[in-house]
């Protein structure tokens, strides 16, 4: 274990961004130059990132691979790994090379900037997941707006600009209250240490209740979750196929680790009055989400509708805090991490060709693209939940987790189930299937090697996680089973103290 | 008593003159009441026993202040006719606004409300009661309040320096008096030696090439 | 090692067809993917034998592991195969049956361009459908059902181009994910109760629980009835039993032999397996026996009055197999599950038989399917003739009673007299069966003739072309045909006969009364479904041959009713009108209405109040020195007055009372 | 007897004035043209290296001169260093504006070196009449240089309005030392904390009105709502290397000098100041914030975000807490910062020799000249306090001092005015980056580029060493609150 | 009836008072507006003075003398702005001094 010695975070962390920085001084006109070093960059960080899953011990809670340097003072600069966050840290390195690979062709103006503003991105996707202080956490958290901002904006589509100012103003209010009630918890604790925070810190109930709903209205909006989703087909639809990629796959995952790493650990009490709130929205958002995204008309906006259907499970699983529920929420929002990339990537795939999202401008594309049709059907059945896809574990884990606590819940939640089909199914029928009737259709060609460099990996892991998800499970397990001890010991403790005079 | 009537007085004209000052509709009127204002105000003073102050007040502001806005409104030339001093139509409501705020401080001061505090220390009370308020003044002025005084000529150097550069213009075409041109001249310089043509008309060279 | 052969064989099947098919070409598909098949075929076939006939008392199920699955918390599902008499019948239905589709499909798929697809698809629905006979938990059984209607997905859209094709397969994934909807309540169920998925685990504790209560959708609902309720809607959408049987006729669009294999032989009698599999649990829930019961006796019922109007010769067949499901599902209900297994057993091999006897008419008729373009085809196609007989003569259920006869006799009287022995309330379940029977065969014969017989209405030149298929289509039939005669002669006594003890050993428990019971009927009760059977004949001989012009009079005369039937009792169009429908309206309503009004209408309403705001704010800023003192002024009349209003006013206190610790009193 | 080597402490202030009439004469004396001019300019930031020296040898202890009317300290060396930063910052971004103007006087830099001594006196004030002294010179200054391009209308008129309405505020400053005076007895800070102690003025209505007047004339020093109606006009109206001079180093004098009357003199009115501080503060961030959003020039913009960064600044000041000031410091040196730098994005924007102020100039600029477009999206980003740029930090103390002194209402309108803050400097990112290029600029001037790039850097990468910042203002802020 | 600090307060705040009013009701010449704010020192002077003479302390006048120095040069500075605006105007009505609004 000689690698825990080396501050091995960190330089995943900020490996991008010295890439980015070697890119910014190359001459203005390399683009392809630009392409190429954001693809060692990105494909070096995956294999760097490698090694902590390697080294990674599963037997214990605590968090790995920890650094910690002098930095704001009390705050200090702390980075560190535990079985939660260290997946989703794998999952970002290994997404980076596929988004540069995605805009190999389709980004021809601006490269530069544009793959300087993805390596940024990654760095702070990176940091928010391995970040072992409040202050820190937020920095990387809220710091990933402007890249992505930037990202929609100058490489989006004609409403780009609506788009990235809901994307940005939305988020940015949410986070704002968490800066408060961060700073809420670091004026009573005097620390914003997690390690510390999560072991010893007991905050009031009220207190609790407040924060709880500061940190909700962060982590909501980024989920995003059902009232305030709208921010993300808008966001989607305009944004270049990476840049969706990116949000659906890891930003938004954000939300949900930020569930799992603060509000429920850290105000157990609050989560356990107010988790009818959030089983009420994720149930709406799942069953409301996947109705209106039976009815669209965009492919990416389906497949976004989607993502916040898809989102509710995982909140739903996550404030279940039963092993199953939280097992399933963080698998859920792995496999969507890699299912709904692949969905924007196959989006990407024919917009690249065409120059339209509109579902009724395709159909029976089978015929031309087999093997686009035959990835497609794979993620259009992880979408579904099918069992045997990486889909399916966590849909599934989430709903048995809901059923223990609330069968109401899990009634509901299954609806989501059927009518995932519904819009899943609606949408290959229409661009897929049927018959290839359309001049502009005739003379696609079928995927190319990068695309198929890009799509294949996607492909394996669905099918690969589908049928053996222990890779994950056995990494998150031991995290999990502690996080729902200290909260069931929390809320016992709580209710002892509530009765004794 | 007589300090009463005299207050009063004093008190009642400088309130008046002020308000002159604000409705008068010749400005030239203004600075004449602002000037009326001032010496009530000296009297106030005197009655206060400051009487350095109020000959300052005289000298400073009616000699010198007063006498640059007259000055300046005359140099403006600015056409009286049009400058009608007028209300505007919302002046109600700043009325009422300022006569709010008058109202408060008035009754504060005389309701006594606003009493002074016991824990004040006369910190700079002169040494000895003998001597006269500009004696006194003049202790302190060059000793214990140079920092001040120092400031205040920075402020006045300023004041100089900003009028200056604001308001001085190279106008051209205006001849300007310059001295030391004038004692640089020789008899090099200052004179031309002509051949005059014969017949010819007797032009200097310089204006010649014309 | 052979259970794991049985059982992988299609999937690398599947796989080397689905990944290097267009490499490799059509034909080595075929070959391979059959090849494997049969090899599966022949192992299942020998591991039936040393399975049910071996002499072992204990007779415990055989359990192979394979690969770990989900593992979180007390939840452990792992891949195992598990091996016992049930699962071994189940095998040789599913790899016999798919064995002789796979022969088949290569004579009747030679025209297509995607072959390589399409025995990609069929290996591969075969592997998850092993997976679910095969499954030692619940979410096992869970993937291959899933799996199976995967496979079921694309093999009835197989013909991408067709729109009917596209609908019928989704419409056939979302009304099975509407019965695993239930089902997967039921596992949930299942795990918060029990605590475990594992089939042992949970037969162990069932009887623990019985009669015990738990808190579903607020209501104390009795434990075991209402998981196996649960379960059973996923059987019910999978088996198309009442109500959500509305996807079985359309998945007709699919290739023919897809609809041999997957909609009659073997997938859609997963919801039969599935209750026989989990008899220890249904002995525990009687009301949820009766639910069976009920559900199966009317689909039985049903079905078999829209069969016999339907034209299509595939869908007659398909709503005659709705119809024999709905028998299992009463076999089952009764607790006669060996009977239900026994007659789904025996209806693989006749179904099958059909289904590709039609698909050998679709084919010598040239994708021909409507009924009322044939007739008077016996001449043409003499083989697939009589294979078509033999496989009307089993599913009609001809035979003497006490005496034998073909396969369906066999299995579908032993229904019957089940079905009376349970005695239902007013017998009703023993008297709709015994009307489906005589509907059976008043349809199936109706078939027989409207097809082959009497003078062809087709077109002269398809007529003058029909032709008898190729070998390779006509060998799977006579497999199936010998299966359709001798199956039910030479399975009686293990399956439901007195040697059903012993061959079925612990995998399914049979409700032992009714076991003895249903020997002992009354001799009318034995005699009944021949005699419905006699007369759906005669009637359908008067019908179709003795005076063709009959069914246009009842037609007629009986409109309404007919056009009831012929319309399916109407059911598309009622889920359309209350479900297809106002889920899309919903959907646009949540679209426009919610997130377009509403959410983003408050949320442009805020930006627009802010640039409301904005511009009163900037007018404010009017350029004009006096305003901008007179905006100062008001500040300070502001800050003096909150301070100074308690003094001025006194102590009437009209002002803010305290300002504070040390305020102004 | 005082010796001469006691008055050590006040020697910036010294050499400050001293060397400003130095160059005063030089210029004088020298031929009146541009290169006079540029040079004495330069001249002037060589005193002002040379003062910041002598400001930084300072001892590290509070001293007090002139009978108590001075004092130096770790606060006052904090803000000094900055202002003399800023005011050269200034000075460095003007050179070629002026000469383009064809005002290149020398006398302008000794008048922002007078000023800067009166900025000095400010921040050094503990007394009032050395804060009145103090904030009239550098204000008498100011009023000048903002009608200083006097063939201008815009110019002279932004001076007449400054003047008109500053002259008010001094009057109402003053009317409120009046009152103090009269009810305490003593203009000295000291003294003046020594009689208020233990909440004994807080009976004293009319020393409280005295306090407000007092607050009043101050809070139009930083244009705090309402007292800020004069900053987008002569913002907008004054020559733009003076607006940034404005926007810079007053705003540091002028929040310090608050924080040195506050903390200084009145630690024993912290209830009644607070109730004011905190409606100024809310009343600033909303209106800056909203106001903001409908500009059309990118130097109103600027004023209204200074009119919104002073709300937030208050926030901190609010906190009356040790940690406040220290977080008011650390968010006055960021904002100093943030504002040259934009301002010198504002210099840049000229095309021959037009200066073109609208927003909507900047359009394309990423496809134009990129290094200005990310700079001014950082510091734009900064201001807007998204992380990890430094207006975050600032953001983050002051909003951290107040929770930690109960304020959290307070800070939530900070948050929500800071999103509604976020959507203007957006906009401007949105015309830099996703609009298509209008006309490129010409090159901007050396000092320009140098200050922008200084700046933009400094933003950025503020995270990765905040140490030196906030040891220097936690050993302010614990001068200044004992 | 003698006459108490309170009176003189009264004055001064009553001077105080119309110099604000002239600083915003006065439409028409910026010159006034000087003026306006002269009375008002002159009203923050009065109240030194009279703080000064109670509590006999010379320290208010001596503030007052520095108020007077610095509203000399105020005024001095003001009317040099008011001269360098009219040429470029020519006007000094203050309803014209609105070039920048918004």
């Amino acid at each position: 274990m000689i690698i825990t010695t080396q501050p091995i975070l960190s330089i995943i962390t900020f490996l991008p961004l010295v890439g980015a920085i070697f890119i910014a001084t190359l001459p203005k006109a390399a683009a392809n130059n630009a392409r190429w070093v954001a693809l060692w960059t990105t494909i070096v960080t995956f294999f760097v990132s490698l090694l902590i899953w390697v080294n990674f011990d599963t037997s214990t809670p605590a968090f790995q691979f920890v650094e910690e340097y002098a930095w704001l003072g009390p705050i200090k600069y702390k980075m560190g790994v535990d079985g939660i966050s260290m997946l989703f840290v794998i999952l970002t390195t290994f997404l980076m090379p596929l988004c540069v690979l995605a805009s190999w062709q389709s980004i021809e103006e601006r490269v530069k900037e544009y793959m300087i503003a993805f390596l940024v991105l990654e760095t702070l996707m990176i940091g928010v997941f391995c970040a072992l202080d409040l202050v820190l956490f937020y920095l990387f958290f809220e710091g990933g707006l402007i890249p992505m901002f930037l990202i929609i904006g100058v490489w989006g589509g004609p409403r780009r600009v609506y788009a990235s100012f809901k994307f940005f103003l939305y988020t940015l209010l949410g986070s704002l209250l968490m800066l408060i009630a961060i700073l809420a918890i670091y004026g009573y604790a005097g620390t914003t240490d997690i390690p510390a925070l999560l072991a010893t810190t007991r905050l009031p109930p009220d207190m609790q209740f407040w924060l709880w709903l500061a940190f909700f209205a962060s982590f909501a909006v980024k989920m995003p979750m059902w009232p305030v989703h709208t921010w993300l087909p808008d966001a989607h639809v305009e944004a270049p196929t990476a840049g969706s990629v990116i949000l659906a796959a890891i930003l938004l995952k954000m939300g949900g680790y930020g569930f799992l790493r603060f509000s429920v650990p850290m105000f157990p009490l609050a989560t356990e009055q107010l988790a009818p709130l959030v089983f009420v929205m994720s149930v709406i958002a799942i069953i409301y989400t996947s109705l209106v995204a039976f009815v669209q008309e965009d492919m990416k906006k389906l497949i976004a509708y989607s993502s916040v259907a898809h989102m509710g499970f995982v909140t739903m699983g996550i404030f279940t805090v039963t092993t199953q529920g939280v097992d399933g929420a963080i698998f859920q929002m792995l496999s969507h991490g890699i299912v709904s990339a692949a969905l924007f990537l196959c989006v990407g795939v024919v917009y690249d060709r065409m120059h339209t999202r509109e579902i009724a401008a395709y159909g029976g594309l089978a015929d031309r693209m087999p093997l686009y049709a035959a990835c497609f059907m794979v993620f259009t059945m992880a979408n579904v939940g099918l069992p045997g896809t990486s889909g399916f574990v966590g849909e599934f884990l989430t709903l048995l987790g809901a059923f223990k606590v609330n069968t109401w819940v899990a009634f509901f939640a299954t609806f989501g189930v059927i009518l995932s089909a519904c819009y899943a199914l609606y949408l290959y029928r229409a661009v897929v299937f049927g018959k290839l009737d359309k001049p502009a259709l005739k003379m696609l060609p079928d995927l190319s090697a990068r695309e198929i460099a890009v799509l294949a990996p996607l492909v394996i892991l669905t099918i690969l996680l589908g049928f053996y998800p222990a890779p994950i499970l056995d990494v998150t397990a031991v995290s999990v089973k502690n996080l729902v001890a200290q909260y069931e010991s929390a809320i016992a403790g709580a209710s002892q103290a509530a009765t004794l005079p | 008593m007589l300090t009463a009537g005299f207050f009063y007085l004093f008190a009642v004209l400088a309130i008046a003159s002020a308000t002159m000052v604000i409705v008068a509709r010749n400005p030239v009127h203004a600075v004449l009441f602002l000037i009326l204002t001032f010496f009530n105000a000296a009297g106030l003073f005197i009655l206060l026993g400051a009487e350095f102050l109020a000959m300052l007040l005289v000298i400073v502001y009616v000699g010198a202040v007063a006498v640059l806005f007259l000055f300046v409104v005359m140099m403006l030339d600015v056409d009286f006719a049009e400058l009608r001093a007028g209300f505007i139509n919302n002046a109600p409501v700043g009325l009422l606004v300022a006569g709010i705020v008058l109202v408060e401080l008035i009754a504060l001061f005389v309701s006594g409300a606003a009493g002074g505090l016991p824990s004040a220390i006369p910190a700079a009370a002169p040494g000895t009661e003998a001597l006269s308020n500009t004696e006194q003044i003049g202790r302190v002025l060059y000793t214990k309040y140079v920092y001040f005084f120092q400031a205040a000529g920075l402020v006045l150097l300023v004041a100089m320096v900003g009028a200056i550069v604001l308001t001085l213009r190279h106008r051209e075409g205006v001849k300007r008096q310059s001295i030391a041109a004038q004692n640089a001249r020789t008899p090099a310089t200052g004179l031309e030696m002509v051949k005059v043509a014969s017949g010819g008309a007797v032009v200097p060279s310089s204006e010649a090439k014309r | 090692m052979i259970y794991s052969a049985i059982v992988f064989l299609p999937l690398l099947g599947a796989l080397i067809a689905g990944l290097f098919g267009r490499l490799i070409g059509a034909r080595p598909s075929e070959v391979i993917t059959t090849a494997l098949m049969m090899v599966a075929a022949a192992l299942s076939w020998f591991v039936f034998i040393e399975t049910g006939f071996a002499h072992d008392a204990a007779k415990t199920a055989v359990k192979v592991p394979v690969m770990r699955w989900i593992t979180s918390g007390d939840l452990e599902a792992a891949w195992v195969l598990r091996i016992d008499t049930l699962t071994a019948v189940m095998l040789i239905v599913v790899t016999t049956v798919s064995s002789l589709v796979h022969l088949y499909s290569i004579g009747y798929m030679h025209e297509d361009d995607s072959r390589p697809r399409f025995f990609a698809y069929l290996s591969l629905f075969t592997f998850a459908m092993l997976m679910l006979v095969t499954s030692d938990n619940l979410l096992q059984m869970f993937f291959g059902w899933e799996g199976v209607g995967l496979a079921s997905y694309l093999l009835i859209g197989f013909w991408y181009h067709k729109p009917e094709a596209n609908a019928a397969a989704i419409k056939a994934f979302v009304v099975n994910r509407v019965g695993d909807f239930g089902f997967a309540l039921g596992i949930f169920g299942v795990f918060f109760i029990f605590n475990t998925i594992s089939l042992d685990e949970v037969f162990r504790q069932a009887p623990e629980m019985m009669g015990k209560t738990m808190n579903f959708l607020g209501y104390d609902v009795d434990i075991l009835t209402t998981l196996c309720l649960l379960l059973f809607m996923g059987a019910m959408g999978k088996s198309a039993q009442f109500l959500l049987h509305t996807w079985l006729p359309d998945a007709m669009e699919g290739p023919t032999p897809v609809s041999a294999l997957i909609h009659a032989a073997t997938m859609v009698t997963a919801g039969v397996f599935m209750v026989a599999r989990l008899s220890p649990l249904f002995e525990q829930a009687p009301v949820a026996l009766n639910v069976v019961v009920f559900v199966g006796a009317i689909t039985a019922f049903f079905a078999a009055t829209v069969g016999l109007v339907q034209n299509d010769i595939k869908r007659v067949i398909a709503y005659s197999t709705c119809s024999q499901l709905g028998y299992m599902f009463v076999a089952c209900g009764v607790g006669a599950y060996t009977v239900g297994i026994f007659h789904l057993f025996t209806h693989a091999f006749f179904k099958a038989l059909l289904f590709l006897g039609a698909g050998s008419v679709i084919h010598a008729m040239h994708h021909e399917q409507d009924m009322r373009n044939m007739g008077g085809l016996r001449s043409k196609i003499p083989i697939t003739w009589a294979m078509m007989l033999i496989g009307t003569l089993a599913l009609t259920g001809v035979g003497i009673p006490h005496v034998g006869g073909f396969a369906g006799f066999h299995s579908k009287d032993a229904i019957v007299e089940a079905a009376y022995a349970a005695h239902t309330p007013g017998n009703y379940a023993f008297w709709l069966l015994v009307i489906a029977a005589f509907m059976t065969s008043f349809y199936s014969w109706r078939l027989m003739f409207l097809t082959f017989y009497g003078k062809t209405r087709a077109e002269p030149d398809t007529y003058k072309h029909a032709h008898e298929s190729p070998p390779v289509m006509l060998v799977p039939l006579f497999v199936l045909a010998v299966g359709a005669i001798l199956a039910g002669i030479v399975f009686t006594k293990p399956f439901i006969g007195y040697g059903l003890a012993e061959f079925w050993g612990t995998s399914v428990t049979p409700d032992k009364d009714i076991m003895h019971h249903m020997h002992e009927v009354p001799e009318w009760v034995f005699w009944s479904p021949f005699v419905a059977m006699v007369l759906g004949f005669g009637l359908a001989y008067l019908y179709y041959i003795a005076s063709p012009d009959l069914p246009e009079k009842t037609a007629t005369a009986f409109r309404p009713l007919y056009l009831f039937f012929l319309n399916k009792w109407y059911f598309d169009e009622l889920y359309d009108a209350i479900f297809v429908r106002p889920a899309k309206a919903l959907g646009r309503l949540f679209w426009k209405g919610g997130d377009g009004a509403i959410i983003d209408g408050t949320i442009d309403g805020t930006a627009a109040s802010v640039g409301w705001a904005t511009g009163k704010i900037i007018r404010l800023q009017t350029g004009y020195v006096y305003h901008y003192a007179f905006a100062m002024l008001i500040g300070v009349a502001l800050f003096v007055t909150w301070f100074a209003w308690p003094t001025v006013l006194g102590p009437s206190g009209l002002g803010p009372a305290a300002l504070g610790p040390a305020g102004v009193r | 007897m005082d010796t001469l080597a006691s008055y050590a402490p006040a020697l910036p202030e010294i050499v400050l004035a001293a060397g400003a009439m130095l160059l005063l004469m030089l210029g004088v004396f020298r031929e009146d043209t541009a290169r006079t001019g540029r040079s004495i300019g330069w001249l002037s930031i060589g005193l002002m290296a040379i003062v910041a020296l002598l400001v930084g040898w300072g001892g590290a202890d509070r001293v007090e001169l002139f009978d108590g009317a001075y004092v130096s300290d770790a606060f006052s060396r904090f803000s000094k260093i900055l202002i003399l930063a800023a005011a050269a910052a200034s000075l460095l971004l003007s050179f070629g504006y002026f000469e383009r103007a064809k005002i290149m006087k020398f006398e302008i830099p000794v008048i922002v070196l007078l000023s800067t001594i009166g900025m000095f006196m400010m921040v050094s004030a503990n007394d009032l009449i050395s804060l009145y002294l103090g904030l009239e010179l550098m204000s008498l200054a100011l009023y000048v240089l903002a009608a200083v391009r006097r063939d201008s209308l815009r110019s002279s008129e932004s001076g007449l309005k400054y003047f008109v309405l500053g002259a008010l505020s001094s009057g109402m400053l003053l009317y409120g030392a009046s009152l103090i005076y009269g009810f305490t007895g003593t203009t000295s800070f000291t003294a003046l904390a020594a009689a208020l102690k233990d909440g004994a003025g807080a009976q004293n209505v009319g020393l409280i009105v005295g306090l407000v007047f007092l607050l009043v004339g101050l809070a139009f020093k930083i244009s705090a709502v309402p007292f800020h109606m004069w900053t987008p006009d002569v913002y907008e109206g004054a020559p733009t290397p003076v607006t940034a001079f404005f926007a810079g180093a007053p705003k540091v004098a002028a929040v310090a000098l608050l924080l040195r009357v506050l903390h200084d003199a009145f630690p024993g009115m912290l209830f009644q100041w607070q109730q004011i501080i905190v409606f100024l503060s809310v009343a600033s961030m909303l209106l800056g914030s909203f106001a903001a959003i409908g500009q059309t020039s990118i130097k109103r913009l600027l004023a209204f975000s200074s009119i919104a960064n002073v709300g937030f600044i208050l926030i901190g000041l609010a906190a009356g807490t040790e940690y406040g000031v220290s977080s008011v410091l650390i968010y006055l040196a960021i904002y100093v910062v943030m504002t040259l730098g934009s301002f010198a994005v504002v210099l840049a924007m000229r095309r021959k020799d037009e200066m073109d102020e609208t927003i909507q100039s900047l359009a394309g600029l990423s496809q134009t000249n990129l290094p200005m477009a990310v700079a001014f999206a950082a510091l734009l980003f900064s201001m807007a306090g998204i992380p990890p740029l430094a207006g975050f930090f600032a953001k983050f103390y002051v909003f951290d001092a107040a929770i930690k002194a109960g304020l959290t209402p307070l800070v939530v309108v900070g948050a929500l005015s800071s999103v509604v803050g976020a959507f203007y400097y957006l906009r401007v990112v949105k015309i830099m980056f996703f609009d298509e290029p209008a006309d490129k600029f010409s090159p901007a001037d050396a000092g320009v580029r140098w200050v922008l790039g200084l700046s933009a850097a400094l933003v950025i990468f503020y995270v990765v060493y905040p140490a030196p910042l906030i040891d220097a203002a936690n050993a302010a802020a614990r001068a200044l609150v004992p | 009836m003698t006459i108490g600090l309170a009176h003189y307060l009264t004055v001064a705040a009553c001077l105080f008072t119309l110099g604000i009013l002239g600083i915003f009701l006065n439409r028409k010449n910026v010159i006034v507006i000087l003026m306006s704010v002269e009375l008002m020192l002159l009203a923050v002077n009065i109240n030194l003075v009279a703080f000064s003479a109670y509590l006999g302390d010379i320290t208010g006048q001596i503030f007052a003398l520095f108020i007077l120095t610095v509203a000399a040069a105020e005024a001095a500075i003001g009317l040099a702005i008011i001269v360098v605006y009219y040429r470029n105007r020519g006007s000094i009505a203050v309803e014209d001094i609105n070039m920048m609004k918004g």
